[in-house]
């Protein structure tokens, strides 16, 4: 079978949600996830993997814990700021920077955009697919220079994606 | 005979069924052939369930009353269809206007979109069949969001014209408020009786000391509740059949909007539903031999409907006499109709319920007459009333022109009409001698609107449509004189013939009187009342 | 204990939904109300699952996931007549 | 016109102090109390009791067992509702004309992005509450609804275009929405033709096996209650809410271009 | 004390919802848009679902009112008694949710219906069609 | 009850406690900050820390409730569900928001001190 690891992929969270979503472990469940999954798995594993998935790339998976732990960090620091923002009336400098990215692939492009959302005090406002720029709102800009923003902003996420999807 | 039982179950799903396979049939197969095949299909499945309403109707003639239990639960548990003599003969009446709006639409609609007309079509009839038949108040109100749904659609169907959307939106609009206000008033009801089947109700509004099984005994101030819920349900009835005064904003729009075998078919599909719940709660529900503190409540309840009748009766019959537009005309004549078969039940004794179904009977024939013979003038001329002088030429239409109004009118003893206004000044001569005046001078002015009609016809001189040819006239031809002389038939046999004089006054004798046996037979235990 | 806990820690939950509905009445502009529905509906996210500890009931949490679908469907399909101002395209 | 919104406003004033005045001083509607009416504690026990099998419906879903068996048939009417508000508007909107090459405009890559990869996961969600119906809250048509998110969140974020590159025409899903209807009046029928065919007692829309008749749906699958029909009729309402609902969505977002056409057609009318 | 407070917010709730089934049948029969007509419709019948849900609902003294859905099977028939008594009433939620189906249908209906009456009229106003924008159907 | 169940209880309670104050900050943030943009920043920290903080305390705060049978883990496996759900829908939700107030001009931008997007990028 053509691309047998993406299938199983794509197989297996369905069914892991599925079953999860009922709430229930029974041998109907299980029954019923299995037609489930196989049917969404054949519409749509095409659509949602696009590259034929190795053995080694789910080895690469183990450097999305290294992000989350990253993410997690970025996150407290974000929140910290931002509280001395809202209560203590930290002065702020609005801005719409510009940030240059490296990244190919959607999937990596989007993570990269939904982390920086994510954290607050940054927000994606728009992304140019053509001059790979990415128009981010800071609250608290440092600096306007595209470069130096993305070192500030982008660079440590942008490494961890590229080793992902890469 | 098992199949005589499943046969009122089995009604709505087969009106159901024969809608989605007209309207697969086409978007499936898209030739000539399937344009033909649809007229077929669905003229011969309204034959069959005209068919299968009359066997109902025989049945019910046998039994009294028959129920049916949906799943084979007992009902306050399950849903329970309960027919008897009124709404089976209804029912009857309602497939037999499906049938014939069937066959004059295969003449008068020329559309490539026919199949969606159809398919409306039975879906309203389905609607309004299991509002005849149902037992369960719930279950009445999701067949009536059934009939009205389809019956917007329907008025919505010559969607080019802007006044047939407005007309459309009005309909809606205001049938969802109405719709709403009835299921507020479901809800109100089943927190106080703590059920939801009529014959349950009927009988806690008579006992409130009944255990019945499931439901057990009442929960709260049935009194009050019952006084609240009962007038937002007479509001939403009276809304239905266009009757209150705020029924004016909507009526003529639809009856002369709508396409003219669907107006046709109205009275008897859609709108006597309004005259027949009307009944259903206030003889069979709140009746006869309910608890002394609703008994004031009911009286003065319904001396207030039969000024708001005699209002609207007035109303419509004088908008009658200035009405240009033949459809409008018909549309006034209907309301004015039905506001004094309204009044018929208000006076709350055998003969003027009786009326009141000879008179609904009489209007659902005498109208689908007048509408069927003005979709030949428009066909021929136009909407103005002048152009009744198209039918001038042909001795047969203008016979049963004549019936038609003699019928609405009702002088002449021949038709079935007479009997209903006759029965109506009967009842009324016991209460006092007001209302039968009103009746008489009602009548009278109705009879202007109704002899212009004559007068027109014959010092008119025909404008024939140049733009378009003449259709084979032959089906509504028969049809319209099929129908008039059923008016001739049906007064005659009410005079000469005794035992249908006697199965008429039957039907209103069981309504009021016999709610013993509809609620015994219905929940199926005894020894309850 | 652990229902009182969680019971003030609720009561802060409504405290703060009140203050996003009068974000949510005063405007002034679409995106300032949506934004404070997107707010509230977290926060009844929130509510739900804490609800569902305290009243021991597994049923409420379950809908927490159709919520957040509602409400980015909400979030998609402002943003969308705010820039094409028609929904077809 | 300034009177009139007077009038209306004092009317419906005095309306709201009356019933306002009723609720409050005669405290006459049971709200917030101990009791609960007898019909729904009936429901409450006989919904999953295997020792009134007579009763039954073995769903341990007190309120899926009330929508499709103890009150089916009003479940039955509400969906050939959905289906004739879907076929008024097909009437209405008669004539249009699905064109395929309008070059749309979506949402940014990231939305699209997201959506992609959330749409999967909610269609297993949608199963899963509409197959799980009869044991956990939810049923056919929170799942269908949950279904037809699906195609709005398409509609707005890709463009109508891509549920016609998808292959969704509105003519398709009204002829699946129509077989599923009449799959469910058969399922619904199907006890009467076996009652037929064995010369007992049966009824429309039964369930499990009554006083006076014997013939039953499967109750159990494997491990789990299948609670009959109910589980059969949740399947096709799942696809009946989504058909319809995306019928009516791809039907209410034509664009002009396709609209144009619908309204061009001149019918001859009376 | 408690039993006092919880029917005063119920009343109170109840209130609210004629209130605003009132402010709804104002809009419905004064504003000229049909958008806010429609708005209106919706506010009305969403008021009176509320309404119904509120019917069901029940206090039980020591213990919190469960949802009508069973958590597992049944052991005994002591088991079901127990949770007759604390379970809130499944009915009026059954109907709620046939209620507001059929809603949704009738509305999107609406919607197509305020649809083509703007195809005709460019505006969803109904002053246009007040303001002889009807034509003259007959001669 | 076990010592690790008093782990859970003390991991779930104070994220859930923790998420209250980030919620009580985000609520103030979408009431003071003065415009559309700013007011985008607290909602992320009412949805970060305000609901996933509190959904995870939720999860976690599930296993240990020994009482609730097999139900417990149901709790703990949606939100973990929802969780995952918010963190990729609600960004997106909020950028598209972001994206679109921004191209309609429908909300005010100020206070801004620099703007990179307006100056003469084509708008995708």
């Amino acid at each position: 079978m053509k691309r047998f690891l993406n299938k199983l992929f794509v197989f297996t969270i369905i069914l892991v949600f599925f079953i999860i979503s009922t709430g229930s472990f029974k041998y109907y469940t299980l029954v019923i996830g299995v037609i489930v999954s196989a049917i969404t798995t054949y519409l749509f594993e095409s659509s949602i993997v696009k590259k034929t998935l190795r053995l080694y790339d789910v080895l690469k998976l183990l450097y999305l814990f290294k992000y989350i732990v990253y993410f997690v960090k970025a996150e407290i620091h974000a929140h910290l700021e931002l509280v001395e923002i809202i209560l203590f009336n930290k002065p702020i400098r609005p801005a719409i920077v510009a940030v240059p990215y490296h990244v190919e692939s959607d999937y990596g492009v989007t993570l990269i955009a939904l982390t920086v959302t994510n954290t607050p005090g940054t927000i994606v406002l728009n992304i140019d697919t053509n001059s790979k720029l990415m128009y981010i709102h800071w609250i608290n800009a440092s600096t306007f220079n595209p470069d130096e923003a993305r070192l500030v902003i982008t660079s440590g996420f942008e490494k961890l994606v590229e080793k992902i999807f890469g | 005979m098992r199949i005589m039982e499943y046969l009122i179950g089995l009604l709505p799903f087969f009106l159901v069924a024969v809608s989605v396979i007209i309207l697969l049939i086409p978007i499936l197969n898209k030739s000539w052939k399937s344009q033909r095949l649809v007229e077929l299909l669905s003229l011969t499945t309204s034959g069959i369930a005209v068919i299968m309403s009359l066997l109902v109707l025989i049945n019910v003639v046998e039994n009294r009353v028959v129920s049916y239990r949906f799943a084979g639960f007992k009902p306050p548990l399950g849903i329970v269809y309960t027919v008897d003599l009124l709404s089976s003969l209804l029912g009857f009446l309602s497939m037999t206007a499906l049938f014939l709006t069937v066959l004059y639409s295969k003449w008068f609609i020329i559309s490539e979109w026919k199949y969606l007309y159809y398919s409306l079509l039975f879906l309203l009839s389905a609607g309004s069949i299991s509002c005849f038949y149902t037992g369960d108040i719930f279950n009445l109100f999701v067949s009536i969001e059934l009939l009205s749904i389809s019956a917007y659609g329907l008025v919505a169907f010559y969607r080019s014209k802007p006044t047939a959307i407005v007309a459309s939106l009005r309909y809606a609009m205001t049938g969802i408020v109405a719709t709403s206000i009835y299921f507020f008033a479901v809800v109100l009801i089943y927190s106080a009786f703590g059920t939801l089947n009529m014959a349950d109700i009927a009988l806690k509004l008579r006992n409130p000391n009944a255990i019945t099984p499931f439901s057990q005994s009442v929960l709260g101030d049935i009194v009050l509740t019952s006084k609240i819920a009962f007038s937002l349900m007479v509001w939403v009835f009276l809304f239905k059949t266009g009757i209150l005064p705020i029924g004016f904003t909507w009526q003529p729009h639809v009856y002369s909007e709508a396409p003219l075998p669907i107006s046709a078919g109205f009275t008897a599909i859609a709108d006597s539903i309004g005259i027949y719940l009307f009944m259903r709660f206030f003889t069979t529900i709140l009746g006869w031999g309910v608890i002394e503190e609703l008994v004031v409540f009911r009286i003065t309840l319904f001396s207030f409907i039969q000024v708001l009748a005699i209002i609207s009766a007035f109303i419509s019959v004088l908008l009658m006499i200035v009405e240009k537009d033949i459809k409008k005309l018909i549309t006034y004549s209907t309301i004015s109709q039905f506001s004094l078969a309204l009044l018929g039940i208000t006076l709350d004794n055998v003969f003027g319920v009786v009326s009141a179904i000879l008179l609904l009977i009489s209007n659902i024939l005498g109208d689908a007459v007048l509408f069927y013979l003005a979709g030949l003038l428009i066909i021929g001329c136009g909407r103005s009333i002048n152009c009744i002088a198209v039918l001038k030429n042909s001795k047969s239409m203008v016979f049963s022109l004549v019936v038609a109004i003699l019928n609405l009118f009702g002088v002449l003893p021949v038709t079935i009409g007479f009997w209903g206004k006759a029965l109506l000044v009967l009842a009324g001569i016991n209460k006092s001698i007001t209302l039968p005046i009103i009746v008489l001078v009602v009548s009278g002015i109705s009879a202007i609107g109704y002899f212009k009609l004559l007068h027109v016809m014959y010092t008119y001189k025909a404008v024939t449509r140049s733009d378009q040819e003449l259709r084979n006239t032959v089906i509504p031809k028969t049809i319209i004189l099929l129908l008039s002389t059923t008016l001739i038939v049906l007064g005659l046999l009410f005079t000469l013939y005794e035992p249908f004089r006697i199965f008429i006054i039957n039907v209103g004798e069981d309504l009021l009187g016999n709610y013993r046996e509809y609620i015994v037979k219905s929940i199926g235990v005894e020894g309850l009342i | 204990m652990l229902s009182s806990v969680l019971l003030i820690i609720t009561s802060i939950y409504v405290v703060t939904a009140l203050m996003y509905i009068i974000r949510l009445v005063k405007g002034p502009t679409i995106p300032d109300r949506v934004l404070a529905l997107d707010a509230l509906s977290f926060d009844l996210a929130v509510f739900l699952a804490l609800l569902s500890i305290i009243l021991e009931n597994p049923i409420l949490v379950s809908g927490v996931i159709p919520l957040v679908l509602w409400i980015h469907a909400i979030d998609i399909f402002v943003s969308k007549y705010l820039e094409a101002r028609e929904m077809g395209e | 016109m300034i009177k009139r919104d007077v009038l209306v406003a004092f009317s419906l004033s005095l309306l709201v102090l009356s019933i306002s005045l009723i609720i409050w001083l005669e405290g006459y509607i049971r709200i917030a109390t101990p009791i609960i009416s007898s019909l729904g504690e009936s429901y409450l026990y006989y919904s999953y009791n295997p020792w009134y099998s007579n009763y039954t419906s073995f769903s341990l879903n007190v309120v899926s067992a009330i929508i499709w068996d103890y009150r089916g048939f009003d479940t039955f009417l509400e969906t050939t509702v959905l289906m004739a508000s879907i076929i008024a508007i097909y009437t209405l909107l008669r004539g249009f004309e699905e064109k395929v090459f309008l070059q749309p405009k979506g949402l940014s890559t990231i939305t699209k992005t997201a959506t992609k990869i959330v749409i999967p996961l909610i269609i297993a969600y949608a199963l899963a509450i509409a197959t799980h119906g009869q044991l956990t809250p939810g049923g056919g048509f929170q799942g269908g609804a949950t279904l037809a998110v699906i195609s709005s969140l398409i509609i707005a974020v890709y463009s109508l275009e891509f549920l016609y590159y998808m292959g969704y025409r509105s003519k398709r899903l009204v002829v699946i929405r129509g077989l599923c209807l009449i799959g469910l009046i058969i399922v619904a029928i199907t006890p009467l033709l076996i009652g037929f065919i064995l010369n007992t007692k049966s009824y429309i829309f039964q369930n499990m096996s009554k006083e006076d008749s014997f013939i039953s749906m499967p109750s159990f699958l494997f491990d789990a209650p299948l609670a009959g029909s109910i589980f059969f009729y949740n399947v096709f309402e799942l696809l009946i809410v989504f058909t319809g609902l995306t019928t009516a969505l791809m039907l209410l977002s034509l664009r002009d271009v396709e609209l144009k056409k619908a309204f061009e057609v001149r019918e001859v009318y009376e | 004390m408690s039993e006092v407070f919880i029917q005063l917010a119920f009343r109170t709730s109840i209130i609210a919802f004629i209130v605003n089934i009132a402010i709804a049948m104002y809009g419905v029969y004064t504003r000229p848009s049909l958008i806010k007509k429609f708005i209106c419709l919706i506010m009305f019948t969403d008021a009176i679902n509320l309404f119904a849900l509120f019917i069901g609902f029940r206090v039980v003294n020591n213990t919190y009112p469960k949802p009508p859905v069973l958590i597992r099977e049944p052991v005994s028939p002591g088991e079901l008694e127990e949770f007759k008594y604390i379970a809130v009433d499944p009915l009026p939620q059954a109907l709620v949710l046939t209620a507001i189906v059929i809603s949704l249908a009738v509305f999107m209906f609406v919607i197509g219906l305020i649809l083509v009456y703007y195809e005709h009229y460019g505006t969803t106003s109904i002053k246009a069609m007040r303001s002889g924008g009807v034509e003259e159907v007959f001669e | 009850m076990s010592e690790l169940n008093l782990v859970f209880y003390g991991i779930g309670l104070g994220l859930i406690a923790i998420g209250s104050f980030f919620e009580v900050v985000g609520a103030i943030g979408v009431l003071k900050l003065p415009s559309f943009f700013l007011r985008l920043h607290a909602l992320t920290v009412s949805c970060i820390g305000g609901s996933i903080l509190p959904l995870l305390g939720v999860a976690i705060l599930a296993i240990g409730l020994e009482e609730m049978g097999s139900q417990r883990l149901f709790i703990t496996a949606i939100c973990l569900i929802s969780v995952f759900i918010i963190l990729i829908l609600a960004p997106s939700g909020s950028h598209s928001l972001a994206r679109a107030a921004y191209n309609s001009n429908t909300a005010p931008k100020q206070p801004l001190e620099y703007d990179a997007l307006s100056r003469g990028v084509n708008k995708d």
